[in-house]
């Protein structure tokens, strides 16, 4: 094993030496990496040996004698995990820079190798003063590397660096020699031991240093300065100023705590200020590497304050902090070199990353990890943290976390958006260079493969099985065979899946069983419709499959870990399902914001939960005691996010109407299905609370507002799609009702209604965006009379509308002879008065839908389309089918659901006799029904056949008209604003308000963010003020 | 009191003393060279602050040789740590002020102006 | 269930009573109406010779399929209410169909023809169609609230959905009838049933400005010939629910036609009387004091 | 004015925080351990008459290794500064000629200094003074030269060899220490002689010259940047 002084021997002795070299640079350089990548090999050694046997750190003592008399540094396995990172990374940004090092000759080489010498011995010190000397080092170090390209930005900066750096070391060293005088010594664990915070002015002096290290580490407001540098130092640097220099501070800060522990509760909320206000103003920033930089203060700001948490988190702390501090380290180092690659000044421009596709993906890594994301490891920090933080009922500090998270999200994923969508075709071409683009992959596969470990090292992940990731990664590894390769795979995967688990679960867990049911045969039949489209399709199939193995996850999940789990991975699939569409860029941004809003509810009502019960099983939702109402509305605000509940629903119409013509049944009949399962999980867990009557109550009416509203919005709409969004908003409204009822009856016509609308809004949406492909159009007035070409399309969507508006004989009608029964067995007449309004609403725009497209006058330009492809039509009828056997046979479905709720509620089942089923109030028998309709359909048919055999067909404009008859199909189709008398009489009710009330929102806190980051101005003296401010300021906070 | 009077404390003001003009100097100047000039008197107090720590009541340098014989070292000297450590930071505090000089410099030939409210091309 | 002739054959007598008798009143309300316009008016049998003059027609001209079974739709909804609706209580001869289900079906199966109707005349191509449709569907929407309401009332006060038990509850002299038990459902129940029978304040659906061009002309001869015998069912039978929800019910022919025309005769006399409402007004009116009788009758029973 | 004011008000703030340190400042009336056992030991372990040297050879030998860096990497990005000056544009310095006087004493005067300075820092583990003291002591010879010969050019070659070798010397100083001795920079892998004899003190005289010189040329090729930087402007 090397001897660890060995990275400082060899590092200064090929510093020095490159003197000797002269001008032969690539001599330089090569020799420059070798001694990186040396040191590399010994701190690798280091950590292996550490990792395998966990024996005393190695103490190395400089000038041969036992501190406190000389300086030691120390090798431990935290010391060589650190300076592991800080090697590698400076390595392979050593390897990123070849082109500049080489430019500006070995000057600039012999600095990046001090540079990261520095920080080892920062990490590996056990000396105040030497920690003093080499922090001295890093920095000046670095302000040589800022004006690595000098040009008019970066020297103002370096000079801002140099001088806010020389204030706060000046502190450091102040300090520093005080704490020497008061305890005698410089070594920083006899210092410790010395307690100086109960001595007179020794307290000051570990004060002065310990801030110097807070102050290191950027805290806003004193970090003006920091900023400039991210954005005008080359990406490289700022790489290894957020990376590594960034994580050797915190390290430092970490190391020092023991000396002066009074900081910690201080430190908490300055990280944590640091976290949400950096956040805040990245918000209205363009500038990608000024953003990186709020970005990265941010993070740093939030694992300061989890460093002060240490005695809260316990003996989670390591594994905390350590996995959201490699999601940083690894995130940001790599966001900055893409931006190195890239080398725009305005975030739209990435758009230009499609241009080489893997580097989208590596993007699209990072910022998921910086959000966290599963499977990467800030997912499981931040997740262990919210759990440890609110078993110590630390839940303002949840809070803020969780705020902070959410306004990081907005605007990476505005940024997301961005590359994802923007057209690039203007932008530049640009070749990548291997140089630079091989540290960026490997930091990806770094992080995933982290990701990968620390997921092993949760407990209460045990349940999931990997396969499925790995299936979809084997997809994407395919990603360029065509398309029906992926598409039979695919289906063969859910299929296989399936079949691994319906058969059990349907005698294990009925309910389970149905869901299950829902999403993955729901899946296969929309992935049919796949088949229907030319090419590679690229992406898609990855994405899809995330979407489908988090919703099985859900389904599987037996602790809240695995739950939430599946809840990202589903949310993330969608996310890139929705934001495939055309126009979705924005509503793909909306309904990511929501589902995050939602998933950070939901986090926090688990982590109340484990706080109280101890345990990560979905079950001890039943166990709560106290605080029962608050997790409920917390969880159920985060599963009506999904089910796009009046308030939360604004991201809806958009992102499914915008969706593809396959996409939009997976996001509208399956994807919302989550969010009732979750609501389910929920009531089941916790409806047997007298607290959650009331809470019911208003959800109750919640519920009633959500389907009228949603109803009268889609028969105001034009777009086909949208409609049929607005009216899945309407339909999840019905079951959320319904749910809350919570009685026997209640959760029949939910269960009832969430197949049904599984059913019926696939077929619609399958055919609407079927015939949207043909046509090309989604506005409902451009189409007209297609029943003549369509006759497939046009039937599969008669029947929809019927089974969704509830005429008898068709499925629908069961739903509404279940909901008159509950709600009046219920006494919720009011409630239940309005859903009946809004379900006869849904005539209204049922009857546009099939009018306007299938009937009425053919246009000119569509008397040549085809039916519906056969790839969309199969699904279709298959569902078609499926409907059929429901309307015709009740009771095979309402009985097992029937036996299923009785567990939970025996009373006001329903009573068969065969076909009839009989409540409290009323009977029905749908079977009977449907035959004797037929019946006397069919006669009357007959009659009128026998009556008029001979009626002979005639030409469209073949009408009656009071003055000579139109001949422009545009005219004589009446379809645009089908509804205006409605509109005037109603049309109140739909008015945007809850949309203003988001936008007020949104511009309020832009204008804030906007207002707030004024304070930069940019002026070095100004950023010196504030240093000294923060000093002062936080000096009389503390004392 | 009469700790205030003592060479030491004396000593100690007048580097603390230095420091705040210096801090002083730095916050409020608006030229860059009389900003670097504020950093190394800020440096130069700082430097008498530690070597004043270093002092012992009537004691000598701490350098062995007719004066101080090896036995009585321990009484006789002063503590050399802080003179060690002052070496040190004056020193880095050279260098700091190399580096600051430079950039100084360098704005110079960039933009002809010393004034640091004209560096503010950087902002939010 | 199993396949029972009598009960067949005594649903296709009252289907055929229920037809002549509708056939009767309509030709009775439009000579009351001539009469009040100070017309001589139709001879009584005129109904009858439309219907036979239409059905022998065999010149018609359709425009495809949905066209064609608008009309169909259209009937099968007239004659399923009919059949899921007890004409006379007593005994079970009458009872038709409706021990297959119960208020709940029938209140949905208004819209079976309704739809049809819709999308067939929505085929035809006719852009007068559209609007009439169109006028029709939202004018429904509001209509519905009052009359749910006050059948949900009903329900609450009987303690049942099934229009069979309601009417029963009622027997045992007219002091039984929901009118006087429960009057605000009543009222709110006779007000919606203005709307749902179609004359004027609330027949802008089929308003003079529509009546030559719109579906009655689209739909000619045979087609013509089964929207009026709907017709004719349509208004008994809609009549009847109003008797069997509010009025006792029948417990014989007589009763049955006397009552029925009563009620229908009750929206004709407010149709002389008051002038035709525009869309906006007509929705909004039933939110009014329709509305508020509803909420009453419910609370009352709550 | 009013930013005065808070400026002001900053500045007490600083004032109240620093004067903690000074009340709670009260002399010390003798050696905390630490400085007695140097005091007591450094002569035997050590054998350095000079005990500050001692500690800054020795004791704290790390720190002054990482100076020693700092210096270094000043001077190189000093010097990378003027490289960019130079590669723009070469104009001959348009400068006052210095006096007669000055470039006469110079002449004298700049070999005295420059004995002087290799004097301290030969003797520093003696007398005060050491290898930071000497190599600024011969950088103010350098800085006489440039106030006298203004236009006169120096070896960056050379500076930067010198450079090297010491810096190396001195690594290598530290590395002999930890295989020799009982660790990374100790002097004792030299014999330590007699306590005030020129050659005693193990390896610190070595690394002192070392010093001496690296400092002497870093400090040289700051200066010589900073001046023909100061000539183009």
């Amino acid at each position: 094993m090397v001897n660890p002084i060995h990275i400082v021997s060899i590092a200064l002795g090929v510093a020095f030496a490159l003197g000797f070299l002269g001008k032969r640079d690539k001599l330089s350089l090569g020799l420059v990496l070798s001694t990186l990548a040396g040191m590399v090999a010994i701190s690798a050694g280091w950590f292996i040996h550490f990792l395998n046997s966990s024996v005393e750190p190695l103490q190395i003592f400089t000038g041969g004698f036992k501190p406190p008399f000389a300086i030691n540094l120390q090798m431990g396995l935290a010391e060589a995990t650190f300076t592991l990172l800080i090697n590698v990374a400076g390595f392979l940004g050593a390897i990123y820079l070849t082109k500049e090092l080489l430019k500006t000759g070995k000057n600039m080489m012999l600095i990046f190798l001090v540079f990261i010498l520095g920080l080892n011995v920062m990490v590996m010190t056990r000396d105040l003063f030497n920690l003093f000397v080499f922090s001295e080092i890093q920095s000046i170090a670095l302000a040589g590397l800022i004006i690595l390209d000098p040009n008019r930005k970066s020297i103002p900066s370096g000079f801002k660096y140099v001088i806010a750096t020389g204030l706060i070391s000046s502190f450091l060293l102040l300090g520093t020699v005080f704490a020497y005088y008061f305890s005698g010594t410089l070594n920083i664990d006899f210092i410790s031991q010395a307690s100086l915070q109960y001595v007179k002015g020794g307290a000051v002096a570990v004060f002065m240093v310990i801030l110097a290290v807070i102050l290191e580490l950027k805290p806003f407001p004193a970090n003006g300065w920091a900023l400039d540098v991210y954005e005008s130092a080359h990406p490289g640097i700022g790489a290894l100023v957020s990376g590594i220099a960034g994580t050797t501070s915190l390290f430092v800060l970490y190391k020092l705590i023991p000396v002066a522990p009074f900081i910690s509760d201080i430190l908490i909320t300055l990280g944590l200020v640091s976290f949400v206000a950096s956040n805040l103003l990245g918000l209205s920033q363009t500038n990608p590497n000024r953003l990186l930089g709020y970005s990265s203060i941010g993070q740093l700001g939030l694992l300061s304050a989890t460093i002060g948490m240490q005695q809260l988190l316990g003996d989670k702390f390591i594994f905390i902090a350590l996995t959201i501090l490699i999601s940083h380290f690894f995130a940001k180092a790599g966001l900055f070199w893409l931006s190195g690659i890239i080398n725009r000044d305005d975030i739209k421009d990435w758009a230009m990353l499609r241009k080489k596709p893997i580097l989208l993906v590596l993007f699209g890594v990072f910022i998921f990890s910086l959000i966290g994301f599963p499977p990467l490891p800030s997912f499981f920090g931040k997740w262990s943290l919210i759990m440890e933080l609110s078993a110590g009922n630390q839940y303002m500090l949840v809070t803020s976390i969780l705020i902070g998270s959410f306004i990081e999200g907005i605007y990476l994923f505005r940024w997301l958006g961005y590359a994802i969508k923007l057209d690039f075709s203007d932008l530049p071409e640009f070749k990548l260079n291997i140089s630079k683009f091989l540290p960026t992959l490997t930091w990806g596969i770094l992080l995933i493969a982290t990701g990968v470990v620390a997921s092993a090292e949760m407990e209460g992940l045990s349940g999931l099985s990997y396969w499925p990731l790995i299936f979809i990664a084997f997809i994407y590894l395919i990603d360029e065979l065509p398309i029906y390769i992926k598409n039979t795979l695919s289906i063969a995967g859910l299929a296989f899946y399936s079949w691994l688990t319906l058969p059990e679960l349907y005698y294990t867990d009925m309910l389970r069983f149905i869901f299950m049911g829902i999403f993955l045969i729901g899946g296969i039949l929309t992935l049919i419709a796949g088949y229907a489209y030319k090419g590679k399709r690229r992406g898609f199939y990855p994405v899809a499959l995330i979407m489908y193995a988090g919703l099985a996850y859900i389904i599987q999940a037996s602790t809240t870990l695995e739950f939430f789990f599946g809840w990202e991975l589903m949310t993330a699939g969608s996310y890139f399902l929705i934001i495939r569409g055309k126009k979705s860029i924005n509503h793909a941004l909306s309904y990511m914001l929501f589902s995050i809003g939602g998933a950070y509810a939901i986090l926090a009502g688990f982590g109340i939960t484990f706080a109280e019960t101890q345990s990560m099983l979905i079950a001890s939702l039943s166990q709560l005691s106290n605080m029962v109402p608050l997790v409920f509305i917390l969880l159920a605000i985060g599963f009506m996010t999904k089910t796009a509940s009046l308030g939360l629903h604004i991201w809806l119409p958009g992102a499914h109407a915008e969706a593809e013509s396959d996409v939009s049944p997976m996001v509208s009949a399956i994807l919302l299905k989550a969010g009732v399962f979750g609501l389910l999980l929920l009531m089941i867990a916790m409806g047997n609370n007298p607290q959650i009557a009331t809470i019911a109550y208003y959800l109750g009416w919640l519920g009633a507002l959500t389907a009228l509203v949603g109803n009268m919005a889609a028969a105001f709409q034009e777009d086909a799609k949208r409609l049929l969004a607005y009216s899945s908003i309407a339909q999840l409204g019905y079951i959320l009702f319904a749910l809350a009822m919570m009685s026997h009856l209640g959760w029949l016509t939910a269960m009832y209604y969430s197949i049904n609308h599984f059913l019926y809004k696939a077929i619609l949406f399958l055919t609407i965006g079927a015939v949207v492909l043909k046509v090309g159009t989604h506005s409902m007035y451009k189409m007209g009379g297609l029943i003549k070409n369509m006759p497939l399309a046009f039937i599969a969507v008669l029947i929809g509308i019927i089974a969704l508006s509830g005429v008898p004989p068709l499925s629908g009608f069961g739903g509404k002879w279940l909901f008159y029964n509950a709600v009046i067995d219920k006494h919720w007449y009011f409630q239940g008065i309005i859903v009946f309004f809004s379900g006869i609403v849904a005539f209204l725009y049922l009857y546009k839908l099939i009018y306007s497209i299938f009937l009425g006058q053919l246009k000119d330009n569509l008397r040549h389309v085809t039916d519906i492809s056969l790839w969309f039509a199969i699904p279709i009828y298959i569902l078609i089918i499926g409907i059929m056997i429901i309307s015709a046979k009740p009771e095979w479905l309402l009985q097992p659901l029937g036996k299923m709720i009785s567990q939970w509620y025996p009373n006001g089942a329903l009573a068969w006799n065969g076909g009839l089923a009989t409540s409290t109030y009323g009977y029905w028998n749908g079977n009977g029904v449907m035959i004797t309709i037929g019946i006397m359909f069919t006669t009357i048919l007959i009659w009128l056949i026998v009556l008029s055999r001979k009626a002979q067909k005639v030409k469209q404009f073949n009408i009656v008209y009071a003055a000579e008859a139109p001949q422009r199909p545009e005219t004589t189709h009446q379809s645009y604003n089908m509804y205006a008398g409605y509109n005037k009489a109603l049309g109140w009710i739909v008015a945007p308000k809850i949309t203003e009330f988001w936008n007020m929102m949104s511009d309020w806190i832009l204008s804030l963010a906007h207002f707030t980051r004024l304070i930069y101005n940019g002026n070095g003296q100004r950023y010196l003020i504030y240093i000294l401010g923060y000093f002062v300021i936080i000096y009389f906070l503390v004392f | 009191m009469t700790q205030y009077l003592s060479v030491e404390f004396i000593a100690m003001l007048t580097g603390f003393l230095l420091m705040v003009i210096g801090v002083w100097g730095i916050i409020s100047q608006k030229n860059l060279l009389k900003i670097v000039i504020g950093f190394s008197l800020f440096d130069t107090g700082l430097n008498i602050v530690i070597v004043s720590l270093s002092y012992v009541k009537n004691s000598t340098a701490p350098i062995l040789d007719k004066a101080v014989e090896v036995s009585d070292a321990a009484s006789k000297i002063a503590d050399p740590v802080p003179q060690a450590l002052v070496l040190t930071s004056i020193v880095i505090g050279l260098g700091v002020t190399a580096l600051m000089l430079a950039y100084v410099m360098r704005m110079f030939r960039e933009k002809k102006s010393l004034e640091i409210n004209s560096y503010n091309e950087l902002k939010w | 269930m199993d396949f029972d002739i009598k009960r067949l054959g005594f649903t296709l007598l009252g289907l055929l009573i229920v037809l002549n008798w509708g056939l009767l009143m309509n030709a009775f309300m439009r000579k009351i109406g001539a009469r009040v316009a100070r017309r001589i008016g139709i001879p009584w049998h005129q109904p009858w010779i439309d219907l036979f003059k239409n059905y022998s027609i065999r010149s018609q001209i359709t425009h495809g399929l949905m066209f064609y079974l608008g009309p169909i739709f259209r009937l099968s909804g007239g004659v399923g209410i009919f059949l899921f609706m007890p004409m006379i209580i007593t005994g079970d001869h009458w009872l038709n169909y409706s021990f297959q289900g119960d208020l709940v079906l029938i209140m949905y199966f208004q819209f079976f023809g309704m739809l049809g109707m819709a999308l067939g005349a929505g085929e035809g191509g006719h852009p007068y169609s559209a609007i009439g449709i169109s006028r029709g569907l939202s004018q429904f929407t509001t209509i519905e609230v009052p009359l749910t309401l006050a059948i949900i009332s009903l329900a609450i006060q009987y303690d049942t959905l099934s229009l069979a038990d309601i009417v029963r509850a009622q027997q045992g002299g007219f002091m039984h009838w929901s009118m006087w038990t429960n009057p605000f459902a009543t009222a709110a129940g006779m007000l919606a049933a203005l709307g749902t029978l179609g004359h004027s304040p609330f027949n802008l659906v089929m308003a003079p400005n529509e009546i030559p061009i719109g579906p009655p002309t689209e739909y000619h001869s045979t087609f013509l010939g089964v929207l009026q015998s709907n017709g004719a069912i349509l208004h008994v039978v809609e009549a009847a629910l109003f008797m069997n929800l509010f009025f006792g019910g029948a417990t014989n022919w007589i009763e049955f036609i006397v009552k029925t025309f009563l009620i229908y005769f009750w929206s004709v006399f407010v149709g002389m009387v008051f002038p035709r409402f525009r869309i906006e007004q007509s929705v909004t009116w039933f939110l009014k004091v329709p509305l508020v009788l509803g909420v009453i009758a419910v609370v009352m029973f709550m | 004015m009013i930013k005065k004011g808070i400026l002001l008000l900053l500045l007490a703030g600083f004032v109240v925080v620093i004067s903690n340190l000074i009340i709670n400042f009260s002399g010390s009336s003798e050696l905390n351990p630490l400085a007695r056992y140097y005091a007591e030991n450094g002569p035997t372990e050590v054998g350095a008459a000079n005990l500050v040297t001692a500690v800054v050879v020795t004791y704290r030998g790390f720190d002054t290794l990482g100076e020693v860096t700092i210096l270094f990497i000043a001077a190189a990005i000093v010097g990378f500064f003027l490289k960019i000056l130079n590669s723009n544009n070469n104009r001959t310095s348009s400068l006052r000629k210095p006096s007669e006087i000055l470039e006469t004493a110079s002449t004298l005067l700049v070999p005295t200094i420059f004995m002087l300075g290799t004097y301290i820092f030969i003797n520093g583990h003696l007398t005060p003074g050491g290898g930071f003291q000497g190599g600024a002591v011969i950088a103010t010879g350098v800085m006489m030269i440039i106030l006298a010969r203004p236009t006169s050019e120096f070896n960056h070659k050379l500076l930067s060899i010198l450079e090297a070798i010491s810096g190396i010397g001195f690594v290598l100083m530290g590395v002999l220490g930890l295989i020799l001795a009982s660790g990374f920079l100790n002097n004792a892998f030299l014999p330590l002689g007699k306590l005030g004899n020129i050659l005693s003190a193990g390896a610190i005289p070595i690394i002192y010259v070392f010093i001496g010189i690296k400092v002497g040329s870093e400090l040289t090729s700051i200066l010589n940047s900073l001046k023909e930087n100061q000539n183009e402007v």
